[in-house]
């Protein structure tokens, strides 16, 4: 078992037509024992952007607050407001720096630019490889699953409400098929007025 | 088959057969030109003799990392040395900074070193270091893996004091042989004769090689 | 030849080591002729040395995964024997199927729930109705449960330690009654009143435990196998899908009813919100 | 303190004999199986990528094996243990027949493989099977393996390298979980189709051991009709 | 040690502090995840007038395609580029610091800087991490003694090449140039033999796929072709797979509002400097 | 490996049963000793790639004379491209002794087909399916052949070529290489098939000559001495042994 997958995570992030989406499960198990059903994973950063931290949740706590520190020293540092470009940047040179003893955890980050609104997703793996594809990006303990959903789902300029329901069935059905995640959803829709943050009905077996 | 996939994660090395054999009026080094990653040959047409001073120059065998490392390291302290001296740093003083490396580091480092050249006060010179970091001046000295097959050749067949094309012949001889029978040896002989007038360069292809037996 | 006979070297010059293509048909089939007889890795120490065989020759790790099962009860009580069991059969973390079916019917009188080794639990219990069938036509008489468990451990037992793995319960009314028996490849056979078995067994247990008396009505003793089912799913990552409830009766089997689990958590959801509110 | 830093390998430098080498009975040569089943028919495909550790085998090699007019068997997995296996089941459905005078229906097969399976428990065939037919109604039905013989009939089901990929597009929509205000009914013929040329497509832009092409098989009450489509090559 | 009160301040260079913990967990048992490789084909080549690279842009984890499109050639200076086979994390940090020295060097001697330092650089560094930074490279570049392509291992060990190839399509890619390259190219007939080589990677490899990236070196100007050919495109869809809105079961919505202040950038003036 | 049972391990499915945490794989995974590996012995004096492929009236085989014996180039007249009979032609990599091994199998059941004397001759299909079982037996009984054989023939007028592996692994196919022609030969020879699927028998050969010279530059265990089989309809004809024509300009330009 890779130590990923301890406490199993399901995350998806997709590019619509002026919004993004990221989505996440709500368990947090140790293995197979489901202990909490409402566990934070995807974070807000920013007003436009979100964090999604799927891996070991003993992790996921710590990078978010070593992230938050960082992200707010350079907004007091700058006076400006961080772009996902750059959050995505920050996050993946904290990871390389610990190459060699790496944080169990593969960032995901989904927002919009604090200025032109132009929608950015990325991923990395856990020592900071950024990925920024056009599409969608996965992960999690669910991310083959979500792969197979998302690459047949996902379609070129989706608005606010079909980017909504394409991320969700592809979730859902994603951690269906996985054992250790699942148990409760949150999607949250991010366009330039407004983010909008669903919970999801899903099987809680 | 199954051994076929080796060269996806072996480092590279110089599996190589080199050579260094003194003469009268200096010394002649020679090497085969393959370079491995398991039994891929990553680079066919390597050189794998390395200048370090003008007149010391230096055959690889072993790691390839470990071997340019080390030969950069000892190029910086001769080229310092010889700055502090004024004039050229002697090949026993070339083989000692080798020896004093490959022996400080010799857990971590796999490197057969032969250190060659031409100085004023003992002229040509030979100097073996192999993996262990032992130090020790021989007339003519073999070494990579190709060596074991041609000890008896050399053996039979050196003879102190030959004259310059005599010795050439001599190496592009013996190369051949080991070529020809270890499979991490091969490609083409490059040869460089260091004299008190300086280096020369050749290169014999794959095709000029002397034949010989081949049941 | 005397010499290559002492230095066993009998196919000295034959080919007959190779030549006996067409036996192949039956020697890779055994098991038709007899159930029991499995093909065995031809090295010593097989059942510690097949865990190197998951690895192809570049090391890789091999993907395909065994099924296995999960969280099964049975329980007896005044009614006869009520058998709970979840669905779904999970490969690594991958869930293989939310569907499966883990209460096998023996005969009319006699039920087996699987946990463990799916393949494993489906295959013996196949043979055990056979020969169940066996000593019916023998004997004019339908086997009793005990003789039935006792046969089911003994040919398992046959195969212990070399890595087969399942936990079953045999359930079935004979003519001393309900009997509930509990068998598993180690070779333990054990009768008793409760049991549960499988990864989400502890969470079934605390419910059971709770809510379990001799004296239940049916639809009680029903109830209380689905919602201790249904608990474990909601905790043990390795259960769920369908919450399966069968009854054993002086009649022979019942299957009750089959519950999606997702269903059943949000009317119980549902129930526990009501009753705080009328609180 | 000098840190111990373990010495890499050299091959030519380790031993002048020839080294041990570690022997494995299986190999993975990848590969991937969907089958839909409908009321009347039952469609299965099969990519035809042999490969093995990054190297492909052959581009063209079908994965489906038929074994009667209406049974057909697709196989993913260590492609040794699958040629045994398919020429093993054919042996034996042959001897069926010539014992029985009939031909074996598709529920009797499938039986039977599980238990050809589960003799080599212990040794097993490292292959994800998947035994498509029509069922003594009529019925298309679909019968998915583990490797030791655990056999499930369902609807629909993926297997293979890219069955974790494609088994949640299945379940969605062909098994329409998931869903609110749809209606569930068994889909047509067509659309099953395009679904597994559609979540091939998706399998072979994500699992690299998927690719090439598809062989697929539909079978109705009149026979075994067979298909193809193109997939991406790298 | 970590601060109550003063800021952490995150120090330079590889940290270590979670090794000993990451060392306890893979002793209980818990494997250690796989980061993205890029299995890759990577080339280069010297053509009559300078050097082309070329790479596929397939990522892989494990067996997965983790990136269909990711770039492989990475800037190093405005005559360097270089190709990255291996762990995708340590190419692209190794050569992000590289070329940020390249570029103080450049300040500091004021001329182009000679692509032999950038290779020094490159294999003094991967050999002081004794080949645990898996970086396999192709460095090519021309400089005011030439063209020069380079091979470098991740020991640390470089080979100076006219033509060279990386990662595990590069037995197939050598293939390639061993039949057609040839000295002289002219850069049309260099980039399809580069083209044809890194397709032959794509073809043959399984772990590298998707399409050809191409860069162009000559004195003084670089061709950086993305996407230089689509080797393999993506099948098209059979079906469409929208859903009519209200197919998620919703139990719960909660918006919240942005306000988005417009910004206002007031520019400073410029001091005048001129006097 | 899971066996240790912590606090938040799931128990096991039952009594000193696995838990349903630990990998739902084989029993036994902690443990290191393998005897099983002294079973198989290994491979001793091997040989490197074989190269092959169809053309528009038969088939084309190529392999080098080489013998090696760990990274010493021990025997070097060892041919194996053999002709088995009219329809068919068989070339071989891997383990020499085996390979004679398997060889002395074939010609045995060449003469046993010559003694029925019923007019038919061994098809290459034949011999290639009869092939896959004896390696997938002897890789059941953990003894295999360290071998990969090409079977090249005439089946039905139409060229016929298909490979085993050691393990029974067999596939057919217009180009298969095996060793590291795999990597090396077969993507040149798959593009120039693509581009001209009906190749003239000269143009086979020069492709095979090209393919040949490659392998020799790249693959530290070849030689360059190789022989080349042809089979067409006018039967088996083996060339050999032929030299590798070398290039090595290139070395002029490294200094």
């Amino acid at each position: 078992m890779s130590i990923l997958t301890y406490n199993g995570s399901a995350m998806v992030a997709m590019k619509g037509d002026e919004c993004v989406s990221i989505a996440t499960d709500k368990r947090f198990g140790i293995q197979a024992h489901t202990v909490s059903m409402d566990f934070p994973k995807v974070f807000e950063m920013g007003p436009h952007l979100y964090l999604g931290l799927p891996g070991l949740a003993t992790d996921i706590a710590t990078v978010y607050e070593k992230l938050r520190f960082r992200k707010n020293l350079f907004e007091l540092r700058e006076n400006r407001q961080m772009s996902p470009q750059i959050f995505g940047a920050m996050v993946s040179n904290m990871l390389y720096e610990k190459r060699f003893g790496p944080f169990f955890v593969e960032p995901m980050i989904a927002g919009l630019h604090p200025q032109t609104f132009k929608p950015y997703i990325c991923n990395m793996d856990l020592i900071g490889c950024r990925n920024e594809p056009v599409d969608f990006v996965t992960g999690g303990s669910a991310s083959a699953q979500l792969f197979g959903m998302c690459e047949s789902l996902w379609e070129p300029n989706m608005g606010p409400d079909d980017l909504f329901e394409t991320t969700s069935q592809a979730l859902v059905n994603a951690f269906d098929r996985d054992a250790i995640s699942g148990w409760g959803a949150t999607v949250y829709i991010i366009e330039k007025d407004k983010v909008t943050t669903r919970e999801l009905k899903t099987r809680m077996d | 088959m199954d051994c076929s996939t080796d060269w996806l994660n072996a480092p590279e090395s110089t599996g190589t057969s080199i050579m260094a054999v003194e003469f009268n009026g200096g010394v002649v080094i020679g090497a085969d030109s393959r370079s491995t990653t398991g039994a891929y040959i990553a680079n066919r047409v390597s050189d794998k003799l390395t200048k370090v001073t003008d007149q010391i120059y230096c055959c690889r065998s072993g790691s390839a990392a470990d071997t340019q490392a080390i030969a950069d390291v000892v190029a910086y302290h001769l080229n310092f040395h010889a700055m502090e001296l004024g004039e050229p740093p002697l090949v026993e003083t070339g083989a000692a900074v080798f020896r004093e490396l490959c022996y400080n580091y010799r857990d971590s480092l796999v490197a057969g070193i032969l250190v060659a050249g031409w100085d004023r006060k003992k002229g040509g010179q030979v100097y073996s270091i192999p993996i262990g970091g032992m130090c020790v001046r021989q007339a003519v000295s073999i070494g990579g893996s190709g060596s074991s097959y041609v000890y008896g050749y050399v053996d039979a067949n050196f003879k102190p004091g030959m004259d310059k094309e005599e010795c050439v012949s001599f190496v592009i001889k013996t190369l051949s042989l080991a070529m020809a029978r270890d499979g991490s040896s091969g490609g083409v002989v490059r040869v460089g004769i260091i004299t008190p007038e300086g280096v020369e360069r050749r290169v014999v292809l794959g095709t000029e090689l002397p034949k010989f037996y081949e049941g | 030849m005397a010499l290559a006979e002492i230095c066993g070297l009998q196919d000295f010059d034959t080919f007959s080591n190779e030549a006996p293509l067409q036996g192949d048909v039956f020697n890779y089939t055994k098991n038709f002729e007899n159930n029991m007889n499995l093909g065995l890795p031809p090295f010593p120490k097989f059942t510690e040395n097949l865990s190197h065989l998951s690895k192809d020759e570049s090391g890789r790790e091999l993907k395909i995964k065994f099924d296995h099962g999960t969280t099964t009860l049975g329980f007896q009580y005044q009614g006869g024997v009520v058998l709970a069991v979840d669905s779904r059969a999970t490969g690594g973390d991958f869930i293989g199927s939310q569907t499966m079916k883990k209460i096998v019917e023996i005969n009319d009188f006699l039920l087996g729930t699987l946990a463990g080794g799916a393949a494993d639990c489906v295959y013996w219990d196949r043979v055990l109705a056979k020969q169940c069938r066996m000593y019916e036509l023998r004997n004019r008489e339908r086997i009793s449960v005990a003789a039935a468990s006792k046969l089911m451990a003994n040919m398992v037992y046959n195969y212990k330690g070399m890595g087969l793995s399942m936990g079953m319960m045999i359930a079935g009314w004979d003519k001393r009654g309900p009997q509930l028996y509990y068998v598993d490849s180690e070779g333990t056979r054990t009768p008793g009143q409760v049991f549960s078995v499988g990864s989400g067994s502890i969470f079934a247990f605390g419910v059971l435990d709770a809510g379990y008396k001799w004296e239940l009505k049916d639809d009680e003793a029903y109830e209380l196998g689905r919602r201790a089912i249904y608990h474990a799913t909601h905790r043990d990552a390795y259960s769920g899908g369908i919450v399966r409830v069968y009854h054993m009766k002086s009649t022979g089997w019942v299957h009750i009813d089959n519950n999606d689990c997702m269903d059943l958590h949000y009317k119980y959801q549902q129930q526990k919100e009501d009753s705080l509110n009328e609180v | 303190m000098a840190s111990v830093v373990p010495r890499p390998h050299y091959p030519d430098y380790s031993t002048a004999a020839p080294v041990n080498h570690h022997f494995s009975p299986y190999a993975d040569n990848g590969g991937s199986i969907v089958a839909i089943a409908g009321d009347d028919y039952v469609v299965i495909g099969g990519d035809t990528r042999l490969s093995t550790g990054f190297q492909i085998y052959t581009r063209q090699q079908s994965k489906l094996f038929s074994l009667s007019k209406t049974t057909v068997l697709g196989c993913a997995g260590c492609w040794c243990d699958t040629l045994t296996l398919t020429r093993l089941l054919s042996a034996r459905m042959q001897m069926y027949e010539q014992e029985h005078n009939k031909v074996m229906s598709t529920p009797a097969a499938a039986q039977m493989l599980s238990t050809v399976l589960y003799y080599k428990r212990f040794f097993p065939y490292y292959i994800s099977n998947m035994l498509v037919g029509l069922d003594n109604d009529g019925k298309g039905c679909v019968y998915s393996y583990d490797p030791i013989g655990h056999c499930e009939r369902s609807n629909y089901r993926a297997g293979g390298s890219a069955g974790a990929l494609l088994q949640p597009l299945l379940d969605n929509q062909v098994g329409m979980k998931n869903m609110q205000n749809i209606k569930d009914e068994s889909i047509p013929l067509e659309r099953a189709l395009a679904i597994i040329k559609d979540v091939f497509v998706s399998a072979a832009e994500r699992d690299i051991y998927t690719g090439d092409g598809i062989h697929i098989n539909i079978i109705t009450k009149d026979g075994i009709k067979s298909d193809s489509f193109p997939l991406r090559k790298d | 040690m970590a601060m109550v009160l003063a800021p952490e301040i995150p120090e330079s260079g590889f940290s270590f502090e979670n090794c000993k913990r990451n060392a306890d967990l893979t002793k209980k048992g818990f494997a250690v995840p796989k980061a993205t490789k890029t299995g890759t084909t990577i080339v280069g080549i010297i053509y009559k007038d300078g050097v082309i690279l070329g790479a596929d842009t397939r990522a892989t984890e494990d067996t997965t395609v983790a990136d269909k499109n990711c770039m492989k050639i990475h800037y190093l200076a405005a005559n360097m580029y270089c190709c990255g086979a291996g762990t995708a994390a340590d190419t692209e940090k190794t050569n992000a610091m590289i070329a940020s020295q390249l570029e103080l060097h450049r300040l500091n001697t004021n001329r182009v800087v000679p692509v032999v330092t950038a290779n020094q650089m490159l294999r003094q560094y991967l050999f002081r991490y004794q080949g645990y930074i898996g970086a396999a490279l192709i460095l090519g570049g021309v400089d005011n003694t030439g063209p020069h392509i380079y091979s470098i291992f991740p020991h640390g060990s470089t080979d100076k090449l006219p033509y060279a190839t990386m990662g595990s399509g590069s037995l197939a890619a050598m293939a390639v140039f061993e039949s057609r390259w040839k000295p002289n190219l002219t850069e049309e007939e260099g980039k399809q033999v580069v083209r044809d080589a890194i397709a032959a990677g794509i073809f043959n490899d399984l772990g590298s796929g998707s399409n050809v990236d191409l860069c162009v070196i000559r004195k003084g100007s670089v061709d950086y072709l993305r996407t230089y050919d689509e080797a393999n495109k993506k099948g098209v869809r059979q079906a469409s797979y929208r859903y009519p809105k209200g197919t998620t079961a919703v139990l719960s919505t909660k918006v919240k509002n942005v306000v988005v202040e417009e910004v206002s950038v007031r520019h400073i003036e410029e001091m005048d400097t001129s006097s | 490996m899971f066996n240790t049972v912590d606090a938040y391990s799931a128990p096991p499915l039952w009594k000193n049963g696995p838990s349903p945490c630990a990998f739902h794989n084989f029993p036994g995974t902690n443990c290191e000793n393998n005897d099983f590996t002294q079973h198989s012995q290994a491979p001793v004096t091997t040989a490197t790639s074989v190269i092959a492929f169809t053309f528009n009236t038969g088939v084309i085989i190529g392999g080098d004379l080489l013998a090696s014996y760990g990274s010493l180039a021990r025997y070097r007249n060892c041919p194996r491209v053999m002709k088995v009979n009219d329809n068919i032609i068989m070339g071989a990599g891997g383990d020499y002794a085996d390979f004679q091994y398997v060889k002395d199998l074939v010609d045995q059941k060449i003469i046993e087909e010559d003694c029925l004397d019923d007019g038919f001759k061994l098809k290459p299909r034949s011999l290639y399916c009869w092939l896959t079982r004896i390696m997938y037996n002897r890789r059941s009984r953990f003894d295999p052949f360290w071998n990969n054989f090409v079977v090249g023939g005439i089946q039905e007028g139409l060229p016929f070529l298909g490979t085993v592996d050691k393990l029974g692994t067999a596939y057919e196919d217009n180009a298969i290489c095996t060793g590291y022609g795999a990597h090396l030969a077969l993507p040149l020879i798959r593009d120039a098939l693509e581009k001209n699927p009906l190749m003239s028998e000269e143009e086979a050969k020069a492709l095979l000559t090209k393919c040949m010279e490659v392998l020799f530059y790249r693959d530290a265990r070849s030689y360059p001495k190789y022989q080349i089989g042809v089979i067409t309809d006018d039967g088996v004809k083996i060339e050999g042994p032929l030299e590798v024509s070398q290039k090595w300009d290139l070395a002029h330009m490294i200094h």
